[in-house]
């Protein structure tokens, strides 16, 4: 583990062409960390998260992704990633390759990467169209049973990027709160950055608390505020005016444009 | 619509929630007749007792008032998938008379669509894996169509006997709730028809609605709302501004 | 959920000819409550440990087991477990079946039970011997890499019982420390039995806990002490004599049968 | 013996425990030349730092003193399975020329065989997963045999190749050591050679308690313990009685 400005890390660990996971379950999303990505102009990037949100919105409309990887994407209780669908619906700024999933097997491809797996096993998608579309998707017999199941194939990110509230001096990195996938996204990926509100002596114990080790993690960054406008448990709340505020930015490119020159 | 879905949770002992109009209507039943339901959250909150409507799924007061938050894969694998979850509620922008559901696209070509909707997130498991499943949609002829665009979820696929055959575990939809009235599928056929209005709905309204030659089963009307309902759900609704 | 005394959960969950998983990982076994069914003449049991120990030693010796599934059979740090190989090696008190595993296929196993799977995946038994003898073992491809894997059957326990640290008046259980794959062991079983320290007012939030909401508990029992000679993180250490002393008990036929009648 | 395994974890970052030899091993050799070293045990505790032996891979003191503490489950999967551990420490009842071994049955049928060994536990994945393996177990011709009863752990198989064919990720057995001395891999024939004898043991010693005819390579002698080292052990061990 190396502790490194955000600005470094970034152009240490992510290039272009890279697969990049930027998770964070709507708490603790890495946003700064996106926000020096699209200032580095890395393109080509295959964006992987389970629920896009306005952080992939402000990635894709920048035009850093060439593919999205994801489940879900919309903004959380606001509506629509127009960014995001301006992309899909009309190639704007440039067409945008989809690999789409539902949660559980996202997580399931997450947890197969992690764990040195090729694939994972779930009950789902049977019946739905997704099966047609996504080709990281297919049946799986059990040996005992003989019952078909879904096997969907592992995620190996070249990079994950996560926010956390927290890392220790020797870069051991603590998080709380709804931790969602990032443990997984962390240890499935090549190289990972982790965002941290602050860097302490020495980690309390805290209930509910993710530990990654620092021989786990390539780089650590502090970077306060780094998950606004999503929320830091225990640092600071969703500042939801800005999800709302999001809804007006991203109608129309022009805002967009406009919004993306002050970033 | 919200206290119909609310009362449809009464006697239920968990339910999966989304955010938006499912996460409010188990709140209210929380609050009203069903104090000891467990609110399952897919950001992994279980038990989750908010004190004011969460703004998302993965709200922080989520986390703080559950009785235990686990990982988003441990709440998919653990719990949602083994069908420990008694309702789950759904929602969409397309629906057919079987309750399959469409939350990915609306016309065109999948890859090159008119419409992007958000996609499958949790509902694919969810409509799979909950004992049953609740739908609140918002009933005209632009949702409740005869053909959905895109199967992202499956309620009773083609018709009886296929979510067997799929090997879906959970009995699928058992009642539609609309701003207009409740649909419920024929024990026989799976396909939906109403057997409930809301006051001062005609079934013909309900009919002008529906994308399909809507059948209707034996109808009775919704009690309207009680003060006690209103006045939670004004509390609960004030209590995110 | 429903709290009982220890005899009355046994006599109510625990059935002749049951599948039984007792689990703790050398922390917080249940051995009260192997003791009861002991006393209680429970036959024909399958009993499921990863690891069995001396609680099983117990049981095995004491006549309640048809069938031993698990991975590793040992008094850990100490040496042999002399019942259950008496058992194995001489048919003493009766033959004892065995299904054997390793730890990380027993805790695969015990996922894919919690998870409504009927089987797990991992790297796992290639080349060892064990392929020949276990048949809840099976060879499974990766359906988009081609690549040969192993899977194990899931378990599904009629009852599973663990101890923990403490209840609260609801039934909700906590445990921490070394949590080992208790949690799984009951999201697996159809019944559970949870024997725990202490009954509190409310869960104060712990680091490290796991919490089994009351809801997917059938009963709980108060049993302080009640996972003696292991310990209870928080209440009280290993009784490593204990461990030796069991040794020299467990070598002789004539010297169990002794302990057997004081239990 | 241990401390000549100590030695072996010099300049190593991560190393998978079990209990006895390996874990007094592994905490000799945090205490001297290797304090960065992570000690992994399969109960769950990662990063665990004990100021004395620990008396069982779940000894509380493993928890306490761990950057993170996780499920069974998750230690095999996440941490054991992937690769992420350098070194994982084994011994077994019996090991043949390959370092293939049995610590699950001697003699007889393997239903009734005549002596039950504890069985697999860890080992295999240890074995398979592990980047490099060290063995640790006393020489002579019960546990240095021409074929084991039983395959609990794959070394190399039956020699060159065999480990890839598998599917094994790790390198295998790099190094065992016994009481007498050090036995390392041929890098072609993968077949256990004698490389370093402990003061006092002549070649001749080691050959009679070989099960097998015993190559011997290039012979170093192994260099007493140091003061240092015998204070930290006599310390290590004063503390668990």
């Amino acid at each position: 583990m190396e502790l490194v400005g955000l600005a470094e890390g970034i152009a240490a660990l992510v290039r272009d062409g890279d697969t990049v996971a930027l998770e964070g379950f709507t708490h603790l999303i890495p946003v700064a960390a996106a926000h020096e990505i699209i200032r580095q102009g890395r393109r080509d990037l295959t964006l992987v998260r389970m629920t896009p949100d306005i952080v992939y919105d402000q990635m894709i409309g920048a035009g850093c992704a060439r593919k999205l990887v994801f489940a879900w994407g919309g903004n959380p209780g606001v509506g629509s990633l127009h960014r995001l669908r301006d992309a899909v619906e009309h190639g704007w700024p440039h067409p945008l390759e989809i690999e789409e999933h539902s949660h559980a097997g996202m997580a399931n491809r997450y947890v197969a990467g992690a764990s040195g797996l090729p694939f994972g096993v779930l009950r789902g998608y049977r019946g739905t169209d997704l099966v047609k579309h996504t080709a990281t998707l297919a049946a799986v017999r059990c040996p005992f049973t003989g019952e078909e199941l879904t096997a969907v194939a592992a995620l190996n990110p070249d990079v994950a990027v996560i926010h956390a509230q927290r890392a220790d001096r020797r870069g051991n990195v603590q998080l709380w709160g709804i931790t969602g996938v990032q443990k997984e996204a962390v240890l499935s990926a090549r190289r990972s950055l982790i965002t941290v509100e602050e860097v302490v002596e020495s980690l309390a114990p805290q209930p509910g608390a993710v530990v990654l080790p620092s021989w786990v993690v390539s780089m650590v960054a502090v970077c306060p505020r780094g998950a606004w406008p999503s929320y830091a448990q225990g640092y600071y709340d969703r500042d939801n005016a800005f999800y709302r505020e999001w809804d007006a930015i991203s109608r129309s490119r022009s805002r967009f444009t406009e919004w993306l020159g002050t970033l | 619509m919200v206290v119909a879905a609310a009362r449809a949770l009464t006697g239920r002992t968990s339910c999966f929630v989304g955010i938006g109009l499912p996460s409010t209507a188990a709140n209210l039943a929380r609050r009203l007749h069903a104090p000891e339901l467990v609110l399952v959250y897919e950001s992994g909150a279980i038990g989750a007792k908010p004190s004011r409507l969460p703004l998302s799924i993965g709200d922080g007061e989520l986390a703080e008032t559950a009785d235990a938050v686990v990982s988003v894969p441990e709440v998919f694998n653990y719990w949602l998938q083994p069908g420990r979850i008694e309702v789950g509620f759904l929602s969409a922008a397309q629906l057919d008379r079987y309750g399959n559901l469409n939350t990915t696209v609306i016309g065109g070509d999948y890859r090159r669509p008119e419409v992007r909707l958000p996609g499958a997130g949790g509902a694919p498991e969810i409509a799979a894996a909950c004992r049953e499943v609740i739908l609140i949609v918002r009933q005209n002829p632009r949702t409740f169509v005869q053909t959905i665009d895109f199967v992202t979820s499956v309620g009773y696929g083609s018709g009886p006997g296929e979510r067997q055959r799929l090997g879906l575990r959970g009995r699928g939809p058992v009642r539609v709730i609309t701003d207009l009235g409740v649909l419920e599928p024929d024990p026989v056929t799976c396909e939906l028809a109403l057997t409930q209005v809301h006051p001062g709905v005609e079934v013909d309204d309900v009919k002008k609605a529906t994308g399909w030659p809507l059948s209707v089963g034996e109808l009775t009307e919704t009690a309207p709302p009680t003060p006690a309902e209103l006045a939670v759900l004004r509390e609960l609704e004030g209590g995110t501004r």
